[in-house]
């Protein structure tokens, strides 16, 4: 089996997963966990974009036929970004949801329901 | 330049008058030189044949001002009421913003006569619109809010219609200016006119746009509804114009039978509003009845399309400015002493309010069209038109209405000045100043015009004959169409004579006691001085057996149930947004799979 | 010159008119199998009303609304051809001058009764009035094919066109005038049309307050209105050629509708209006598609 | 002339010394967002006239384009700036009168104008990537912070499905990665030929649903309505004044200088249509007046892109220049709107369309404010949203969309219903009197009177929205000025 597949496979897996738990979930830190899965996923998937199978770290060299089978440096360098993003978006959700259970006294997302229609 | 000039006086006098608001004095006499500024300027300035343009452009199109004499003609009816709103207006109580409402309400007016092209006539339309609507909105009435709320939709339905046929016929003719379009192929050009007749039709308040108006006339500030009714309408006239003669010059021979549509809508609205008016118990809903009434007998002229009834209905639109506007200045002066505006609650003001009585008797007189007053001329020019068009049922119908006139004219002269007087209103004295003035002044052209409607006919010809072929002789006071000929002074003089005469036998013989008020043939019953026996209430009562069920009905419940069917719309709209964020997600996920499902084949 | 002629034409038609009224009587009587007062009762009546010394009024409308009456109807007669004889003003005004100031009677009247603060007259007011809904347009609707035949508004010339026997008005457009002569006995203010005044309900209605000189211009304005408004009729639909066979015709009209009168029972005020909104409109509605169809 | 790197750099370092101010005096941190914005614009302002033809370029690291981080002002992204500090200015000014804030709420705004700054000044994809997620967490936390049950609630939906879109965003910008191998914008949209037909077909998918929770698009908006509400209504003011006008920018830079055009067309073009009427109509039945607004703000969202859409269908600057005047009219009009509501209320929340009778008979001059707003965004002549609602009619018939005018025409009329009703409902009846400091009446005056000023005088906005949009239309003057004429 290809590497990149199961790269591929598991990450779009993850995403899934992710909007699954997000959509199905009524506790809101199951739901924030939903989200951060499929964050996961898609940094996965994107690094694996930039995979490619048996290269090298892109580091500068003397050498420059090592150049011809190094892996992309950038979508690592996104995904390292998107990761702390990633970890920022959680801490602004838990900081609400910790709100939210103060004044509503639940998590349950189904007893959200002062805004409608 | 000068009409530049003039809007901006209006503007500027309009805005002092805001910012000198808790100051009374001065912001009266500013408004007053404001009003008298204008017209001055407007009568020794304005001429026909002017242009400017201002800088801005959007698309191709300069925005700018034009002048036709019809400008004119229109231009002096609106700022002469507007003084005559103006001085009486200050009796009210009113604030600065009222003031600075009323003249941009009156910009609006004078800029739509300006305009040349559909542009920024709808701007000033809009303008005129939505300043009018503020002012209904300050009205003091218990229902002005749902009057103004009503007033506002459908002069929007009216200006969207209107924007609607300004861009089909950019669209087609590439050309924003008020130009003809009857050259343009299909049916497209239809619907042009139209949806560019629509607002003037909601102006003037014909049949099915008229619902705004009871109310907006009634829940507007009493000074303000003479300006309103008598001036504002008036633009809807001036679109009629535009509209049958600039914009679709070959009518009559493209699409004769919406012309007669139309005159047939205008007979109907006489005729209903009419019969409407003589069943309100209200002074002003009563007037406002008429005045959709009267507007109804436009529109039927220029439906007709001929030389002498297009002349009639412009002359009817001056008649209309001059005796409603003297209607609504009355009941405005009565109100102003009584407070009040229901027929059942007044009576035998006569003694207490003469010259207002004056004013009222003559103002009805003209209403009904009875000579020599400036009612007359043109309802006879109007029917002499339509028998010539052919039309016996239409001018049956118009008949009927002028009818109604003297149904509805009775009962409001009755009910306020005749019967008795209510034991409150003992100590009432005649209206103020500003009240009597607008009345005497309304007085002169009601007997002028009636007994010499040349001195106008012959401006409104000048403008006509341009359009279509003359066949109306005239002179100051002689008319002769090819039916029938009037001298309008002949009636007059003759009328004077034999009062005179009658009034000498009266004179001669026996001499007159004055009895006292419930000194009365009461067919043996006695009655105490308190006890009220003014007929006032349910007047023409009776006539609604006479009518029976088609009385009740209404294009109200029309538009309601359209309404219904938008707000169930709405309620389908809004259960989108059902609250539960995961739902939301779903939508979002939803979309993704949708979207990737249509696209799929091109992926 | 001219204006003894006018006031010796104005008193002549007058007198006329009285003696109609005194005929009416004396037909009802008649039918009503009694003798009746003679013919110049009425004439008697408004010179005893004259001579009263004192006389009671309720204000100045009150007093004025008889004047006014009678300037109308005055008016009216004066451009009013009596058949080919042409009072003073025939010329200056048409159809529609006649039909607006014949209003302007029933106006001051109705101003005159309004301000005399007594419920009996303003219900009466308001009952003609309501009633002009139903008579007024079908006289119109009914008047208008002949007018429309001979292509004028003008009454005189309209008498002029029809000339001899065959070419009347009533020939050629019967059904016009079948409705006309319903719409006469409204205008008339007959029987079942006597709405307005009906001494048995609302003791004569506008005339409740008058008395003495006010009620003889009422009377001297019901006399000339019975020529005027039979006179119209006539003038319409048989063209009369000279002033006797005017005179004539306005009696034969004049005689039918108070026959009618004599044996009719009273309408309510909305069965009146009903009554002329159906088979006399209908008749009116007819005369006019006829006319159409001929030309 | 000063480099507007410092725009962003200042920013983050005022917004990152408040909690050190904080520390000094408790006073000083509500006077830090007036002064970063002050200065923004200040320095925005003296780079207008280096802004010529195409764009400005910005190096950071001394390395050309299309190799690292650079900024692309052109002039289209200079309105949008300037926009931002405009209104940035004005909300914090608004600020200083309420002191019930803690200090992190200065920050959150900070952080908000610097996201907001960054996106539309930025030439990168990812770094505009990067600003939209400062944007966004700031806003979350904006909305959140009134603390009430329905801002948390408001914000909690905000940052569930902001954060799935921005992700989404994100996924988008990598696939244009791979078939390019590049970040630089002026880059990828000079490769944009090259590109397989299905990668930017599926890649403007995902920036479709990336930006079309920013920008409100149908499907899309369901927080919208919910965070609006919720939010405080100066931070709603935010929301519907910069944050969305943020997205709007987005869209445009990148369906039509990358894309070079919307790639799927109809469908945004159905989308924003399908938004306009369903938000529209969704606010006619609302009682609450508060997100009745939200819907009008969700409805003109769908005007705009509405319009970009006409403006990918037919081209030209005109449509493009509508699209800046609606949306300044917008910003400032519906941000009076928000304002203003909030004081007609008392800041009771209490947004019942009962509860407001009367309130602007007795507070005329917060009356008066409320009905500005309304009159602009309804497109009443003398006031600025006449002219744009005129431009709009204007290119809808010069696209030939005679339906398409006849129908938002119609809507227009629902629009007009329900805003109609809720000013007729001010006017009506004795409502209670609030007290209202000096600063946020001057501030909304100024909303005010830029709508009414150039309502009358609307010379100088044309041109200026010509101008950019004139600058957002010449694509390949962009690239070159970027790439150097590569």
């Amino acid at each position: 089996m290809d590497a990149g597949l199961i790269f591929y496979g598991s990450a779009i897996f993850l995403m899934v997963m992710g909007v699954f738990i997000a959509i199905t979930g009524r506790h809101l830190i199951k739901i924030l966990l939903g989200i951060d899965v499929f964050d996961t996923g898609l940094n996965l998937l994107i690094v694996s974009f930039g995979y490619i199978n048996g290269g090298t770290a892109p580091i500068f060299s003397k050498y420059p036929n090592i150049f011809k089978n190094v892996v992309d440096p950038v979508p690592q360098a996104l995904v390292l970004t998107a990761i702390v993003i990633g970890v920022a978006e959680m801490a602004m959700g838990l900081a609400i949801v910790m709100q939210i259970k103060e004044k509503f006294g639940t998590c349950n997302i189904a007893k959200l329901k002062e805004l409608k229609w | 330049m000068a009409m530049f000039l003039l809007l901006l006086i209006i503007g500027l006098t309009g805005l002092l008058a805001f910012i000198l608001g808790p100051i009374k004095v001065l912001r009266n006499i500013i408004s007053l030189i404001g009003a008298i500024g204008g017209l001055l300027y407007f009568v020794f300035k304005i001429r026909p044949g002017q242009a400017y343009a201002l800088n801005i452009k959007i698309y191709n199109v300069h925005f700018g001002t034009g002048m036709s004499a019809l400008s004119i003609f229109f231009g002096i009816i609106l700022l002469g009421l507007f003084l005559i709103f103006l001085i009486a207006s200050f009796h009210e109580d009113n604030d600065g913003a009222y003031y600075m409402f009323s003249f941009f309400s009156l910009l609006g007016a004078l800029g739509v006569l300006f305009a040349k092209d559909l542009i920024s006539f709808f701007f000033f339309f809009e303008t005129m619109s939505l300043f009018s609507f503020l002012i209904v909105l300050k009205g003091n009435g218990e229902t002005s809010h749902r009057s103004a709320f009503k007033y506002v939709m459908w002069s929007a339905f009216g200006a969207y219609a209107f924007l609607l046929g300004t861009f089909l016929k950019v669209n087609y003719t590439h050309s924003v200016m008020i130009t003809d379009i009857s050259y343009l192929g299909g049916n497209i050009k239809l619907w042009i006119l139209i949806l560019l007749l629509t607002p003037f039709m909601v102006k003037t308040a014909l049949m099915p746009f008229h619902l705004w108006a009871p109310g907006a006339y009634t829940d507007s500030k009493d000074t303000y509804t003479v300006f309103l009714s008598g001036g504002l309408s008036k633009i809807g006239v001036f679109g009629y114009f535009i509209a049958l003669f600039n914009v679709f010059s070959q009518i009559a021979v493209l699409y004769p039978w919406l012309l007669k549509v139309f005159a047939y809508i205008g007979a109907i609205t006489a005729s209903l509003a009419g019969i409407y008016a003589f069943m309100q118990d209200d002074a002003k809903k009563l007037l406002a009845y008429s005045s959709i009434s009267q507007l109804g007998y436009v529109a039927v002229g220029f439906g007709v399309y001929s030389h002498f009834s297009v002349v009639a209905a412009l002359f009817h639109a001056l008649g209309h400015a001059v005796f409603e506007s003297l209607l609504f200045l009355v009941v405005a002066g009565v109100y102003y002493r009584t407070k009040t505006h229901d027929l059942r609650k007044m009576g035998g003001l006569i003694k207490k309010m003469p010259l207002s009585f004056i004013g009222l008797l003559f103002g009805i007189i003209a209403t009904s069209g009875i000579p020599p007053t400036i009612g007359f001329p043109s309802k006879w020019l109007l029917y002499e038109a339509i028998i010539l068009k052919n039309d016996l049922f239409l001018v049956s119908l118009v008949f009927f209405a002028s009818i109604t006139a003297f149904l509805y004219s009775y009962k409001l002269i009755h009910s306020i000045f005749l019967g008795k007087l209510h034991k409150e209103h003992e100590h009432i004295k005649e209206a103020p100043f500003g009240y009597g003035f607008g009345i005497v002044v309304l007085l002169i052209p009601l007997f002028v015009l009636g007994t010499n409607p040349g001195i106008v006919v012959k401006p409104i010809d000048y403008i006509v004959r341009f359009y279509l072929k003359p066949d109306l002789a005239y002179n100051l006071t002689n008319m002769t169409t090819p039916l029938g000929h009037v001298n309008f002074p002949a009636i007059g003089i003759t009328m004077t004579l034999l009062f005179t005469l009658s009034f000498i036998i009266y004179l001669i013989f026996g001499k007159s006691y004055r009895a006292a008020q419930e000194d009365n043939y009461t067919a043996t019953e006695w009655i105490d001085k308190d006890f009220g026996l003014h007929y006032g209430g349910e007047f023409y009562g009776f006539m609604r057996k006479a009518f029976g069920k088609p009385l009740t009905w209404s294009f109200e419940k029309i538009l309601n149930a359209c309404l219904k069917v938008v707000s169930f719309l709405g309620e389908i709209a809004r259960g989108f947004y059902m609250g539960d964020a995961r739902v939301y997600l779903f939508y979002i996920i939803l979309f993704f799979a949708i979207i990737v499902y249509i696209m799929g084949g091109k992926l | 010159m001219s204006i003894l002629y006018f006031f010796l034409y104005l008193l002549l038609v007058t007198v006329i008119g009285l003696l109609y009224m005194g005929v009416a009587r004396k037909v009802t009587a008649h039918i009503q199998n009694r003798y009746g007062p003679p013919i110049y009762q009425p004439i008697l009546d408004v010179l005893k009303l004259f001579g009263k010394r004192h006389t009671v009024t309720h204000g100045v409308m009150h007093s004025l609304g008889p004047v006014i009456a009678y300037t109308g109807i005055a008016s009216t007669l004066l451009f009013l051809p009596l058949g080919n004889h042409t009072p003073l003003l025939h010329f200056k005004g048409d159809l529609f001058v006649v039909l607006y100031l014949l209003v302007v009677g029933p106006l001051g009247m109705a101003l005159g009764a309004g301000e005399s603060s007594n419920p009996n007259a303003t219900i009466a007011m308001a009952r003609a009035l309501s009633l002009m809904l139903g008579y007024e347009i079908i006289f119109f609707m009914a008047t208008l094919p002949v007018f429309y035949h001979y292509h004028t508004a003008s009454i005189y010339k309209v008498i002029q066109a029809q000339g001899v026997f065959p070419h009347w008005g009533a020939i050629i457009f019967p059904i016009s005038f079948l409705a006309a002569l319903f719409a006469l006995q409204g205008m008339m203010g007959e029987k079942p049309f006597e709405i307005a005044i009906a001494p048995h309900e609302i003791a004569s209605g506008p005339m409740v307050e008058y008395g003495g000189k006010y009620l003889g211009l009422l009377q001297l304005w019901h006399a000339v209105g019975i020529i005027v408004e039979t006179g119209l009729l006539v003038d319409i639909f048989f063209g009369p050629q000279n002033i006797i066979w005017f005179f004539i015709g306005t009696f034969i009209v004049f005689y039918v509708v108070i026959l009618v009168n004599a044996v009719m029972p009273r309408f309510r005020i909305e069965q009146a209006v009903r009554f002329y909104w159906g088979i006399p409109l209908l008749l009116a509605i007819l005369g006019i598609l006829q006319v159409y169809i001929w030309r | 002339m000063v480099s507007p790197i410092l725009v962003i750099a200042l920013t983050l370092f005022l917004a990152f010394s408040i909690p050190l101010l904080h520390m000094l005096s408790k006073k000083l941190p509500p006077f830090v967002p007036p002064l970063a914005t002050l200065i923004n614009l200040w320095i925005l302002i003296t780079n207008i006239k280096h802004v010529g033809e195409g764009a400005m370029l910005i190096t950071t690291a001394g390395l050309k384009p299309p190799i690292a981080i650079n900024l692309a002002i052109d002039k289209f992204s200079l309105l949008f700036a300037i926009l931002i500090q405009v209104i940035g200015f004005l909300l914090s000014i608004y600020y200083l009168s309420q002191e019930r804030k803690d200090m992190r709420f200065y920050m959150l705004f900070l952080l908000n104008i610097l996201g907001a700054s960054g996106i539309v000044m930025t030439g990168d994809l990812f770094n505009s990537f990067v600003f939209l997620e400062i944007l966004e967490i700031s806003s979350f936390g904006l909305v959140a912070s009134g603390k009430d049950k329905k801002a948390l609630e408001g914000g909690f939906k905000y940052m569930m499905i902001g954060a799935i879109g921005s992700s989404l965003y994100l996924l988008g910008i990598i696939v244009l990665y791979l078939s390019t191998g590049t970040l630089n914008m002026a880059h990828i949209a000079k490769l944009m030929p090259s590109i397989p037909d299905s990668v930017k077909l599926f890649s403007s998918i995902l920036f479709l649903i990336g930006i079309g929770v920013e920008v409100e698009l149908f499907p899309l908006n369901a927080w919208a309505p919910d965070a609006y509400q919720g939010a405080m209504d100066e931070i709603s003011t935010q929301l519907s004044s910069i944050i969305s006008k943020t997205g709007i920018y987005l869209a445009a830079r990148i369906f039509l200088t990358i894309y070079g055009g919307l790639y799927a067309t109809n469908i945004i073009f159905y989308l924003a249509i399908t938004t306009f009427i369903v938000a529209e109509l969704a606010a006619l039945m609302q009682k609450n007046v508060k997100r009745m607004l939200a819907y009008s703000s969700v409805g003109q969202m769908g005007l705009l892109m509405l319009i970009l859409s006409v403006f990918a269908k037919r081209g030209d600057v005109f449509v493009l220049t509508t699209a800046i005047l609606l949306a300044l009219n917008h910003a400032f009009g519906k941000g009076l709107l928000f304002l203003s509501l909030g004081s007609l209320t008392g800041n009771t929340r209490n947004y019942d369309i009962e509860d407001l009778k009367g309130a602007g008979r007795a507070n005329p001059v917060l009356g008066f404010l409320f009905a500005t707003g309304v009159l602009s965004i309804i497109g009443m002549p003398i006031f600025f949203g006449f002219w744009s609602k005129i431009s709009l009619l204007i290119s809808i018939m010069k696209a030939n969309l005679m339906y398409l005018l006849a129908l938002l025409l119609l809507v227009f009329l629902v629009e007009l219903y329900y805003y109609a009703n809720v000013i007729v409902n001010l006017f009506k009846g004795e409502g209670k009197k609030y007290r209202i400091g000096v600063i946020p009446v001057s501030v909304m005056l100024l909303f005010a009177l830029s709508l009414i000023v150039f309502g009358l005088w609307p010379h100088p906005v044309f041109k200026i929205a010509q101008n950019a949009a004139a600058s957002l239309m010449e694509r390949s003057m962009y690239i070159s000025s970027i790439l150097g004429g590569m």
